[in-house]
């Protein structure tokens, strides 16, 4: 099958600041992303583990969107700005998709 | 009952022990876990029951008495801060925005000590007015406030929106609308719910507390020996202050023993909800880890297993 | 009692209240939020005690009474997806498999509704027939099969398996074992389990209905002002043509005023559950937001806050 | 009552019906089912219940006839594996540690199992010492040994880590813990826990077997037709030879017949939480899918069905 | 180490048909998969979110499966033909494996 | 922006053991992980699903850690080491980070 080059963006972020994340990608027109539960994990603020939490301030989310590689610059720099001084990662990696006018920038959504 | 029976008595309750259990499961690395869907769920069936059960004794409340309670609640929590913050600078070397951000959750409380001391109360046949739940919702947030100010932070273009955010804090929501629903509905809305919200309360109370212990001391599994001593120290003086306080004004403004020994709580306690959210939101250099353990490590398990009955005593023995 | 009464007696009960501050929360976009695990575990319990309940009472009940009733719940699950059908093709510009699939979530039921009904019936006085479980079970899946006639699909190769999938559905499984077993052991049986499936159940109920409220709360703010007006309007029209349907099939086989409120609480709800899955596997390509949109956000809190009291004060004036 | 009696009443009973309705669901592949968080929530509240009253009835236990008891559960424990190896290996083709995999199983018991007889027990006015939570809880570990021995594993470094990871196993942890608050707050713990602890156990236990009904019958769906029919037959096998060595040792150690039958229900059950956590440590070859097979979807249906009842009737028509 | 190179098919598909998906992959004889929940996100078809909801019709499930590169069309083909008008993305991204044949396509599994 | 190589290793994992492989990663000095739940699956060993399970035995997580290329060879050797009798399957791909730093190997952690 015919496939286009994507970037998948997964962020590791702390959850009290999700919705923040949200609205940037919101408003930088991404055209959708996924958000996943972690349940555990170790960085260099130290260990986590959710088991029996009540509070949300050491819950990680999981969050990736694939993007257009030419949104890509905009898209970090936008994150950036906004998580600089949280909790969490960045990466970017290479994907294929099929439906290429699937993974476009929209205007910003609802 | 002297303060030795009561501390006696309050060492020997299933929730006591069940807290202890947890503890030490998590201390010998047991893997003995609750779920986090259910924990949550925990927290709030409990905070509904007690906001709804508060609601339904304010019939029996005279406003004036809440409405003193209520203001002497905001004027702990607004002002513990500085208290806080000005002992941890003289004592520690921690950073001005780490000593702001401990200071703000001290003023405020945790509404699962608050729960706990309303169970012991009742246990002991000291009941506390129904406003008591007004208070604590009224005491959560002016502390956060404080805090900000001593972080040197202004409130910003983000400010609106984090007013907003703490004000609509779930907890503070759940907690201050099932009050209304029980003052609304009163006995007869009681008489609709107490084999919930009533008679299983101190059982679910016990595996509540169970998992606290275990979230407990896998944090103090984590970090002991990574605190610096004289910040540890800080998460048992601050009870005792807050205690002090506490009863310092519920004597002027005429609460009764329970009432009062609840007040003592409240300013005893540190928040373990809604200030570390807003402190990620508002302060996010502040490390986190430091004020989790204070509060959920330290001034938790001292105020659950040593303070809630101290401040009983203190309390029936100043207004009894 | 009359219809005033009735519908303020129900509206400063518990579980509207509850249900009400959930929607209030969910609007001030508060992070008040009950865990997914914990709500369909809490769905899972309704069921299963609604429907035990509804088998103990069969001991009660004639059975050519519950035939007649199963009949009629039958005959409106098929019936009243044309009646939806056809008014939204003259009052909206729908796709057709939208309209056909909105169909099928108005023929049927709500269990949710259904179990709210339930209660606020037995709270006044007006419990019904145990059958009322069967009709309700009964009701899920006719017209779903009227909605993919209506859609002008034919069930094809995957029709089996499809008819299986909604037989077997998970909320209808439980409901009609839970209801044989319950008819099975009987009093004797109720006796071992009364005070979790009975004593328990209305303050379990609040905690449901505060998190229906948070959901439906949260689903009308991110479709607010999307929804064409005439379709919103539909979310109202059709419980009242339902509920009148109901009625007009109770008098003439012979209901209790209790049990003629439930049918036409049946006919009146609309499916948030079973019907929307199907939807997505029979007719992947009608929007499901549109649907559940109108079923959670507009039709379920009409019939909780209004319909209910309402469907019982009508019964009561025309059979009680 | 007689033996078929017991079994008629224990069959017709909401908890069992339960059971049978989750194990129909499962087969006919509805797609009901519990969440994985709430489930693991009630089998900790069950632990905790059955263990927190087995220590309030300590007060009226003799401790040597605890002591006995204890020994003879850790006897069982031990000495069942080698009988399950010794018949696996001589009657199929399995690899010697798959062999001993399955016999730890054997040796070791399951908790619920242990619950639902208890429970069945008392609903039969034959109820145990208080003691026989503390048997089981002794008769978790042993048999891992004995199996380990028979894999011809030597415990090599990871031996101190295992033996404390599975002595901690958080079932084990919460059993003991919770028996002993329960003999340390005695009737004054019971009177503050008893509506949560007490009153709905029965209930919560109805939606725990149905939850682990749906669970065996998945399991048993999936594996139906791959396991050996030898192998199957063992899981019959067991539960018989277990309850015969269980009421050989109840009656010199002076059992009574609620105690006994509960002895041999430990004995003729097989573990299905601590057992295979702790093989996948110590035999990783040995194959998983076997030993779950066996133990939830054989032996736990035999004994929960059939098996309990007739242990009762036996240990009453022996000891009664 | 010695590694050979798969593809990780990634797709996130709506709760109610992933038993469909499911099948496909069984009939196709994929070596194996894993299914992680998502707890909210966005798309074309809107925002969603889990908390408190138990309907599963808004309810997204990632799946993603390590197949062999000749596998790659066939199975792009067949999830396609089932999934083309449900509510969900497919991505295809690189990467090494040390045990190849662990990844290689079986028979029709149970 | 800026970006660096790194090696995204995913390890797909039987839950009772994970607790062996977080001491593995911590003795390596990785510099962070997140392990998130997986909810059903199939492999060589089967299928399996977790709704209503009370066992962890046939439970799967999902953990992933970005490491730097030049440690890859020898976290996986001892990843191998510690899993090779276990259930569960190991991969690795590239992805790209803006802050290099965050990623390095750490002295033991805590
Ligand atoms: N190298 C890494 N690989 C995968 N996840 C990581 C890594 N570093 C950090 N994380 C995740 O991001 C969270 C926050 O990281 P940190 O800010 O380094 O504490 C950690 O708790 C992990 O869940
Ligand atoms: N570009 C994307 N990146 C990541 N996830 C996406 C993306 N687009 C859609 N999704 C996920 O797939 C779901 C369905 O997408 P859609 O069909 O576009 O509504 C969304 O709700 C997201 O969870
Ligand atoms: N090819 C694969 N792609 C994705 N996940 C897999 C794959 N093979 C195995 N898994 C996961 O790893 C678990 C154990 O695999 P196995 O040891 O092959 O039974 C499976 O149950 C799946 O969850
Ligand atoms: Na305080
Ligand atoms: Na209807
Ligand atoms: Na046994």
């Amino acid at each position: 099958m015919q496939t286009t080059l994507k970037k998948r963006l997964e962020i590791v972020i702390e959850a009290p600041v999700i919705d923040r994340l949200r609205r940037v990608l919101d408003d930088k027109g991404v055209s959708g992303y996924t958000i996943i539960p972690a349940v555990a994990g170790r960085g260099r603020h130290g260990r986590w583990n959710r088991e029996g939490e009540i509070s949300d301030t050491s819950r990680m989310l999981v969050l990736f969107a694939i993007i257009d590689p030419s949104e890509l610059d905009d898209m970090l720099a936008a994150v950036y700005a906004v998580l600089s001084r949280q909790i969490g990662i960045v990466s970017v990696s290479d994907v294929q998709v099929v439906r290429d006018e699937h993974f476009r920038r929209t205007g910003k959504p609802a | 009952m002297d303060l030795f029976d009561l501390a006696a008595a309050n060492l020997v309750s299933p929730p006591i022990l069940f807290f202890l259990l947890g503890l030490i499961a998590a201390l010998v690395r047991s893997d003995l876990a609750i779920p986090e869907a259910v924990a949550k769920a925990i927290s709030i069936y409990l905070v509904m029951a007690i906001g709804f059960k508060g609601g339904v004794e304010m019939a029996a409340s005279p406003l004036v008495a809440a409405a003193l309670a209520i203001a002497a609640g905001i004027l702990l929590s607004a002002a513990m801060p500085f208290i806080s913050f000005g002992a941890l600078r003289a004592t520690s070397r921690l950073p001005r925005v780490d000593a702001a951000s401990i200071a703000a959750h001290y003023g405020s409380i945790s509404i699962v000590t608050f729960i706990a001391a309303s169970d012991a109360g009742a246990a002991m046949g000291l009941a506390a007015a129904g406003f008591m739940v007004a208070v604590a919702a009224a005491m959560e947030a002016p502390a956060i406030f404080s805090g900000l100010a001593l972080a040197g932070r202004r409130e910003g273009e983000g400010g609106g929106t984090m007013i907003r955010e703490i004000a609509f804090n779930g907890s503070i929501v759940l907690l201050v609308g099932a009050f209304a629903i029980g003052w609304a509905t009163g006995e007869r809305g009681m008489a609709m719910v107490e084999p919930f919200f009533g008679d299983i309360f101190r059982g679910v109370l016990c595996l509540f507390l169970l998992d606290m212990g275990l979230v407990a001391g896998r944090g103090l599994r984590r970090s002991a020996g990574k605190l610096d001593w004289r910040v540890l120290v800080h998460g048992l003086h601050m009870p005792l202050i807050g205690a002090a306080l506490g009863l310092g004004l519920a004597i002027p403004i005429g609460l009764d023993p329970g009432s009062a020994a609840l007040l003592m709580t409240l300013a005893a306690s540190a928040s373990y909800i809604a200030v570390p959210a807003a402190m990620r939101l508002a302060l996010p250099e502040a490390d986190p880890s430091v004020s989790l353990t204070l509060s959920l490590g330290i001034t938790f398990p001292f105020n659950l297993v040593l303070g809630i009955p101290l401040y009983f005593a203190a309390a029936q023995w100043a207004l009894g």
